[in-house]
């Protein structure tokens, strides 16, 4: 059981740095301001969710666990509201972006 | 070599970076920037030096520890006091420098 | 073990990277963002120190409010930055040289320690079950060196009234000069109204845990400052003027407990700042949550600033 | 597996530390004010993996208070942004 548990974590932590990886190469690699912060906050999101999935079963308890889960619901929030903040502005003024 | 070691070199190259921003900057307010990194610097060799008392179960001395808590506040404390010096001055002057020179310039 | 070594050496060379780039940059406002970016860090950093109290503290004084501060007077001064004239290129080398001499000796000093290794670890350990608190740096913040945290109260009165003391003539007792949304904006405002709930839990959650766990009346009273902050920035709130009554209370309430504890410490327990025995926890907490109100207070009106207007009859 | 765990970590904070590239480099200073939340993500989600690996429960209140003010941190740049284009009434004015 403790070690379907570890290949577990290990699988959804891997899969959850892929997509890091994915979310800076489309921020280095898009060509405008809007796709890069597309590109940004969703694969990082569902990367820190996938991390935050496979780090359940070591997170001490169902306290625990909930407290990684209302972490990552915190910044699913935040990330989506400050996203939307940013892609206004840039379209208030599109000539700078 | 430790990471204790790693971050009070670290801490030691930021004292030196910070001391130079803070003389060679000609803005005030990057002035200020530059002290609160030098500032960081110091703390960290504090952590340095906590971490090296580990000891009874802890992984760092606290008494450090507690000292860079309150270092960390007082710094952000002066922080505040000159970036509000700052805009008075120049808001009373219309620019914000520090060199003598150009103070006189202005008065004359 | 090499993995974990790897992290740290990773983690210290993009700590001076992102230094040098807050030294070198050519904007206020770029630079302003590396030292942000800098102090997120700093507190992985402060992690890997094994000193979480410390971590907390730099995350939410030294990055965020800080931060906030020093982005706003860059708004300010852009204006004016291309006025500056940088310093010549010898006195540049001459002053590289001197830092880096500076630097080489305090990495002397941390690559040759001591053989005798000085810590007061296990005194602190030794009596802290009397205090009733299970957190070691709380009980040297709050018991061994309440002096020393009285006093930083102090100074963060000072700072505030220092700031104050800027205002010109015509505006003293006015609202402080926090710059606001001009034009409301929708989103903004949706933001602050979602996140302060959550964060004024954490911020109770931050202090109530101080007792045996990192944290405590600083980092949680620092959540609190950071969450009104939001709020008068996307002007749901307006900023109170510094003349309000009720806004002095809340500053001071916090210092005057704690004196106010300290000196009954003369008649209860034979000296200033002593607890009497058995009681140290049910003082220390109400400590604690006064001096919280005092700090997310103190720390708002600090980053808002000096008043700039009178308040609108 | 601890050892793994923080490996994972020092993988992300080098992919946010890739991304320091796009920040530095602008072009627009949008693309700047994302400094927050790429260090924001990335840095919780190392330091719920060192929490994890190094059986550290009260690092996770470091990952807690950072997911905060990193929101806060994209609210001040956007701000400073905004209060600069439009300084002060009279600029409005004259647009």
């Amino acid at each position: 059981m403790n070690f379907a548990l570890n290949i577990f974590t290990v699988l959804a932590v891997a899969a959850g740095a892929f997509f890091f990886l994915a979310g800076t190469v489309g921020l280095l690699r898009f060509p405008d301001v809007l796709t890069r912060l597309h590109a940004l906050t969703k694969a990082d999101n569902l990367g820190l969710g996938l991390i935050v999935l496979g780090l359940l079963p070591h997170a001490g308890g169902l306290l625990g666990a909930l407290k990684l889960i209302g972490i990552w619901l915190l910044v699913q929030l935040s990330g989506a509201i400050v996203t939307q903040l940013i892609a206004s502005l840039t379209r208030q003024d599109g000539s700078r972006a | 070599m430790n990471a204790a070691m790693l971050f009070g070199l670290c801490g030691a190259a930021l004292v030196g970076f910070g001391l130079f921003g803070l003389v060679t900057n000609p803005q005030p307010l990057r002035k200020i920037l530059a002290f609160n990194l030098l500032g960081s610097g110091v703390f960290l060799l504090f952590g340095v030096i906590a971490r090296r008392g580990a000891a009874a179960g802890l992984g760092a001395d606290p008494v450090p520890q507690a000292f860079v808590i309150t270092g960390i506040v007082v710094a952000f404390s002066a922080t505040a006091l000159a970036v509000a010096l700052l805009l008075r001055l120049f808001e009373a002057t219309g620019q914000a420098t520090l060199s003598a020179d150009d103070a006189e310039e202005d008065s004359r | 073990m090499t993995v974990a070594l790897a992290f740290d050496i990773g983690l210290g060379i993009l700590l001076l990277a992102v230094a040098g780039w807050a030294v070198a940059a050519c904007s206020t406002y770029a630079a302003t963002i590396a030292f942000i970016v800098y102090g997120l860090l700093l507190a992985i950093a402060w992690v890997r120190l094994f000193a979480v109290d410390v971590a907390l503290t730099e995350a939410a004084i030294g990055s965020g409010v800080t931060g906030m501060l020093l982005l706003s007077a860059a708004a300010r001064l852009r204006v004016i930055e291309p006025a500056a004239v940088a310093a010549g290129t010898p006195l540049r080398i001459a002053v590289g040289i001197s830092c880096a001499l500076i630097s080489v000796a305090l990495a002397a000093a941390i690559l040759f320690p001591p053989d005798v290794v000085f810590t007061l670890a296990p005194a602190a350990m030794a009596h802290l079950p009397e205090s009733g608190l299970g957190n070691p740096v709380a009980g040297v913040l709050f018991v061994y060196r309440s002096l020393d945290t009285l006093l930083e109260k102090a100074v963060l009165l000072l700072a505030l009234l220092g700031v104050w003391s800027l205002a010109p003539d015509r505006f003293w007792g006015g609202i402080p000069g926090l710059q606001v949304y001009r034009q409301r904006n929708a989103i903004l405002i949706f933001f602050a109204q979602i996140l302060p709930p959550l964060g004024i839990m954490v911020g109770i959650y931050m202090t109530w845990v101080g007792a045996d766990h990192p944290g405590g009346a600083f980092q949680g009273g620092a959540v609190l400052a950071v969450m009104w902050i939001l709020v008068m920035i996307a002007g749901l709130r307006d900023v109170p003027p510094i003349g309000q009554r009720w806004m002095r209370l809340l500053v001071v309430v916090g210092p005057v407990v704690f004196l106010a504890i300290g000196l009954a410490g003369f008649a209860l327990a034979g000296a200033f700042l002593g607890y009497p025995a058995g009681y140290a926890k049910p003082f220390i907490i109400v400590i604690e949550v006064t001096l919280q109100i005092s700090i997310a207070v103190t720390l708002g009106l600090l980053a808002a600033g000096p008043p700039e207007r009178i308040q609108p009859q | 597996m601890a050892s793994f765990l923080i490996g994972a970590a020092g993988f992300i904070l080098a992919m946010a530390a890739l991304g320091l590239v796009r920040i530095i480099r602008g072009p627009t200073e949008t693309d700047r004010m994302m400094a927050a939340q790429l260090l924001g993500t990335g840095g919780v989600a190392a330091l719920l993996l060192l929490a994890v690996a190094s059986h550290t429960p009260s690092i996770v209140d470091v990952a807690l208070l950072l997911a905060l003010l990193a929101a806060f941190a994209s609210v001040a740049f956007v701000r400073s942004t905004v209060s600069r284009a439009a300084p002060s009434s009279d600029a409005t004015a004259l647009k």
